[in-house]
């Protein structure tokens, strides 16, 4: 194991699946010459050429529709957004055509496609720019979304997506893009299955079910809680669809006490569904409500401290836990 | 580069009585309701597709909108699997799950069968796309109608297909109508062919009633293509005899107009040539016309008796898991 | 009172509005000339002529976003798409510009626009054609969401919609167009406020939440059930966003069992957000876990059995009334 | 008609001034953190919004992409509301709440501001749409930049703004680059204006780095448009010498070509044609650049000062409940 970024784990997984087969391609706005807007893609350009490292105007909707046209034949495309902000107005491909053709031709044509990028609000961009997508796509039957937290998840799951024979959407977290974390050597195959989550923490009294941005505001949190004797268990899902429910369901069933704490907006967010099938299947595990943190249910202002108070964060967690723990 | 197998005139005739005549009974048993859903009917526009595909290689890609029963037809997806489709049967061309709007058949390279209109241009320029970036020499054959091209979707696949200097072939069915509004109210333009030029796409305008015509153009602009990838755009001039959908009476157009139109009927047309020409007797013509009907006639049948797919199975046609296709 | 069909009440709403508001406009493919691909313009074009009912191109992202900066000089315009579906084209323009202008511009442009048109599976129209959007636009903020299930109600909000200074969603159901019920006479001005929702039918055994397409079931079921002894209550919400909690707890402190039948897609979908809401807000009144109805979560099949199979349904709630019941 | 009042060329050189100084501060004060989130500056292109506004009504819409503060300068909103706005102070032109991207000014129909590439020229028809619905001689200037040609919205929005013949000019600032990537590289024609033909909108090319030419040449479109409503476009030929971004170090184009273009400084050619023909000495020049950076560092202090909207407010701009704006 080596420490390295999790911008590093990404370009070490799109070099590798680049290298390991030449169906491979990766296209988006400023992924070559410019080495990614957020240099996700450094070195891509000079290693595999043009051909297969691809610049596209601004023209979201077109090259996500030309990668799901690629993808009925066989090639497995690599599609940049520069941030999922931008997926909106390419939203009738990602959710009309890539996720519905196996269906619509009988079963004759999958889409080995792989929608990535940052996703989620980061910081002062304001509301067209801060979108959580993660509820809308994991909403679309056909897709699977997933969403690392660390430099580990992010290779291993970015690795699985390009291999995945469907759509998946891999959302990652420009917040975390410069955040260190330790990864197997390049020379050991590193592959994390899609709908399994992972317990960050192990604890007792309450479980943090959480993903992406908020995995390291659960883990904070959680170091804080145990010095008022609080054991948080931190589940982070890694992956939205498909739903790892057992590792929620386990460690409920150790804790009885749950918050989910998601970087989306309150109304039908991921938590929502999580909620929902937690009280439907474990009903009597249950001491106390199920508690969501999550966006305020506002547009995202540009000031600093603003927006601070819309988004989920530590104070709200660790509120949202005491009253679950003392409900 | 593999040649172009020259396809018999004769055989191309009777592929558009095929079309005409399976239309025909798909709107009869959509009218008795064994056909569910919209369903686009494509009379009157046969020689577009059939011109088309008389100029191409049979794997070249083929990828169009909605009103594409006569495209499967044309690639050869058979009158059963198509009236199955209709039918909503496991032997259709998409078992029964996409319907009139959603044709696919992998085998012949008919990549849909697409409903949300212009959608389906930028995965056609997904297709050419991938036969540069394998090095092919086959083209992409994009069908869509006049309404498409003020779709955002149309332009940015247009611009791609240039800069990347894609081998594909825009085909724009131009019928005057996208469902009750006239190109003139829909595009600020004097003739679509025009909007080509803003991306650099050379662009010409066919007769689409006249088989010859259009299958000549397609055959020239495809070998250009073939020596050097680029893309082409034309505007094919046709017009469509039924409403625009099965629930469509098509009042926004005089019946002086229909009749204009029929009288430059791509079929009469094409026979009228082979006749004149000495290649085809009115007894052929009948015997070719009494086939295509009892295709359609046994296609029926044939739908009818078909099975459903399974409750069970759905799910298997949600997500590829390595076992099918 | 008068029964009119849903389609006619809805054409009565933008009759009257239109006559009211000389900023009221309608715009939308097929509107004027074709008198609206299902009719609910018929007349209209006569009317009020081609300056206020407006024919546009098959361009629903250009022509929401002609409405948004209408309305930001103070028109009210009502965006017809021909069905929801294609509304997905036009999605950046709807979540962004339409919902974020107000925050953005500190409180300067508000968007008093309503977007109308058909939403959710018809009849086997196939997976493109069959999208329930009311989870996607509900998790909007700054977007007002409702979904009349009955002639009066589709009069009364849509009027309610365009006099709204902010962005409106109207879904409308296309299986109900020619369904008929009682109105209001044409002079007796007709609002039905957003955020109330309406008891339909009184119970005392299970609360049957419940919108849009799946009212006429509820209601079916809450017959069928009477003869089974089980009294079920039917709360149609009527609106989706703002969402009337009040009258589901009110309606659960009576019954103390809920089922949610909805016509989106299981996952995120508005069924998930009230149950989270209820549990949160009145676990202890639920004598039973909620049960959702809903779509499977699969794109949607032509076939018309399948199709039936993938929708929610009578057999289905029934079924799942009797397991919140017998719990 | 309302005539156009003749702007004073020396007014608008000092607004040229006042938008350079403006930027440099606004870079400064990113440097130092006091801005938050993406910050454009407008820095080479003060003549194109300069030279429009010279050429236009203060009632006419003027609407615009990110690379905004010079757009709401040139408006008339003031240097305090502006630096207020970068720095998140309720005291900024969008109350803190839009940031560098979102700047909007009602008062001097300044519509924004707009952060999703072309998704405003839709905004900018409608705005157009409501002039014409109003029977009003008013115009609309729809700014934006190369890179948003290649969007659909673009296309959509050209398309109806032709069809409805609306009051609108579409003035493309080209500036050679779309963050990283050249004109060449994404779009598929020689020139840009050439898209213009496509929709069958009036098109030109103008010189943005010439200050008389922008103004005369928008003068004289706009005044044709209040005579007879119709769309027109202008590629307009400028560039930024910063960076995309403040993040940006520009590395994909070269010192010589930046220099090429300082020599073209629209500040420095329309100073030199003032000092020519004696409308302008170097002290009163000189004096004119002081007060500009006196009113920009004004302005900072000032947004240091200014309060944050409160908490317990930011509800209030979620719906509009009648009782605001
Ligand atoms: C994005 C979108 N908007 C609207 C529709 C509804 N619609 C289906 S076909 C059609 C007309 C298309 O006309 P045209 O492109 O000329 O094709 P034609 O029917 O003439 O073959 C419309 C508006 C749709 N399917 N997709
Ligand atoms: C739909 C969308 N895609 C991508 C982006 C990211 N982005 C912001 S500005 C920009 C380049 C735009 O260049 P241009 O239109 O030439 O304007 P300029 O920056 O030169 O003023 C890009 C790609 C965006 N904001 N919106
Ligand atoms: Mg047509
Ligand atoms: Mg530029």
């Amino acid at each position: 194991m080596r420490e390295i970024t999790y911008r590093q784990a990404l370009n070490e997984a799109l070099a590798e699946e680049l290298e390991r087969d030449s169906n491979v391609f990766l296209m988006g706005e400023e992924v070559a010459e410019y080495q990614g807007a957020y240099k996700v893609s450094a070195g891509l350009l000079q290693r595999f050429g043009p051909k297969r490292i691809i610049d596209t105007p601004i023209s979201e909707n077109g090259f996500a529709g030309l990668g799901v046209g690629a993808a009925m034949v066989g090639l497995r495309p690599i599609i940049e957004f520069m941030t999922f902000s931008f997926s909106l107005v390419a939203f009738d491909q990602v959710v009309n055509n890539a996720p519905n053709m196996f269906m619509m031709s009988g079963g004759q044509f999958n889409i080995p496609i792989t929608f990535r990028g940052p996703n989620g609000p980061a910081h002062q961009l304001g509301a067209t720019h801060s979108h959580a997508t993660e509820n809308f796509y994991a909403s679309v039957p056909g897709l699977k979304v997933c969403t690392p937290a660390t430099p580990r998840d992010a290779k291993g799951l970015l690795k699985t997506a390009v291999r995945d024979d469907n759509p998946v959407l891999v959302l990652e977290a420009e917040l975390l893009y410069s955040s260190k974390g330790m990864v197997e050597p390049p020379d050991e195959e590193l592959l994390i299955p899609l709908g399994k989550a992972d317990v960050k923490r192990e604890g007792s009294d309450v479980t943090v079910v959480c993903y992406a941005q908020t995995v390291p505001i659960a883990l904070k949190v959680a170091a804080q809680l145990e010095e008022e004797d609080i054991s948080a268990e931190i589940v982070d899902l890694r992956s939205i669809k498909p739903l790892d429910e057992k590792a929620i369901f386990d460690s409920i069933a150790k804790t009885h006490r749950v918050v989910i704490v998601e970087q989306d907006h309150p109304f039908c967010g991921v938590g929502a569904e999580i909620c929902y099938r937690i009280q439907k299947n474990i009903f009597d595990e249950l001491d106390a409500p199920i508690i969501r943190v999550s966006q305020e249910d506002v547009p995202m202002p540009y000031n600093e401290d603003l927006e601070h108070a819309v988004l989920p964060n530590a104070e709200k967690l660790v509120a949202a836990v005491k009253q679950v723990c003392y409900a | 580069m593999q040649p172009v197998e020259q396809r018999d005139e004769v055989e191309m005739l009777s592929l558009m009585l095929l079309i005409r005549r399976f239309e025909e009974r798909a709107s009869q048993q959509y009218q008795a309701q064994k056909i569910g859903g919209f369903c686009h009917l494509y009379i009157g526009q046969e020689a577009v597709v059939t011109g088309t595909i008389a100029a191409v290689r049979s794997d070249d890609y083929v990828i169009t909108a909605y009103r594409d029963h006569g495209h499967a037809l044309a690639r050869g997806t058979s009158a059963n699997a198509c009236m199955a489709e209709l039918f909503g049967k496991e032997t259709g061309c998409s078992r029964g799950l996409g319907g009139s709007m959603h044709f696919f058949d992998k085998k012949h390279h008919m990549y849909g069968g697409h409903a949300i209109v212009a959608a389906h241009v930028p995965l056609a320029v997904g297709l050419a796309f991938a036969i540069k970036y394998r090095g092919e020499d086959r083209v992409t054959l994009c069908f869509f109608g006049d309404g498409a091209i003020n779709q955002g979707s149309f332009h940015e696949a247009l611009n791609l297909a240039a800069l990347y200097r894609l081998p594909i072939i825009f085909i724009c069915e131009n019928n005057l109508f996208a469902m009750g509004t006239s190109v003139k109210r829909s595009t600020s333009l004097k003739q679509i062919v025009d909007r080509a030029e803003g991306y650099d796409i050379p662009g010409e305008i066919v007769d689409g009633m006249n088989f010859r015509e259009v299958r000549d153009k397609v055959a020239e602009v495809a070998d250009s293509i073939r020596k050097e990838s680029h893309p082409a755009f034309l505007e094919v001039r046709t017009y469509r005899y039924r409403g625009h959908s099965m629930s469509d009476p098509a009042s926004y157009r005089t019946k002086e107009e229909l009749e204009k139109y029929r009288l430059d009927d791509p079929i009469i047309r094409l026979r009228a040539q082979l006749t004149r020409e000495g290649k085809l007797t009115n007894e052929r013509f009948d015997l070719l016309d009494k086939r295509a009907k009892e295709t359609v006639l046994a296609a029926v049948k044939f739908a009818e008796e078909s099975p459903e797919l399974p409750v069970e199975k759905l799910r298997d046609y949600v997500y590829f898991n390595g076992a099918k296709s």
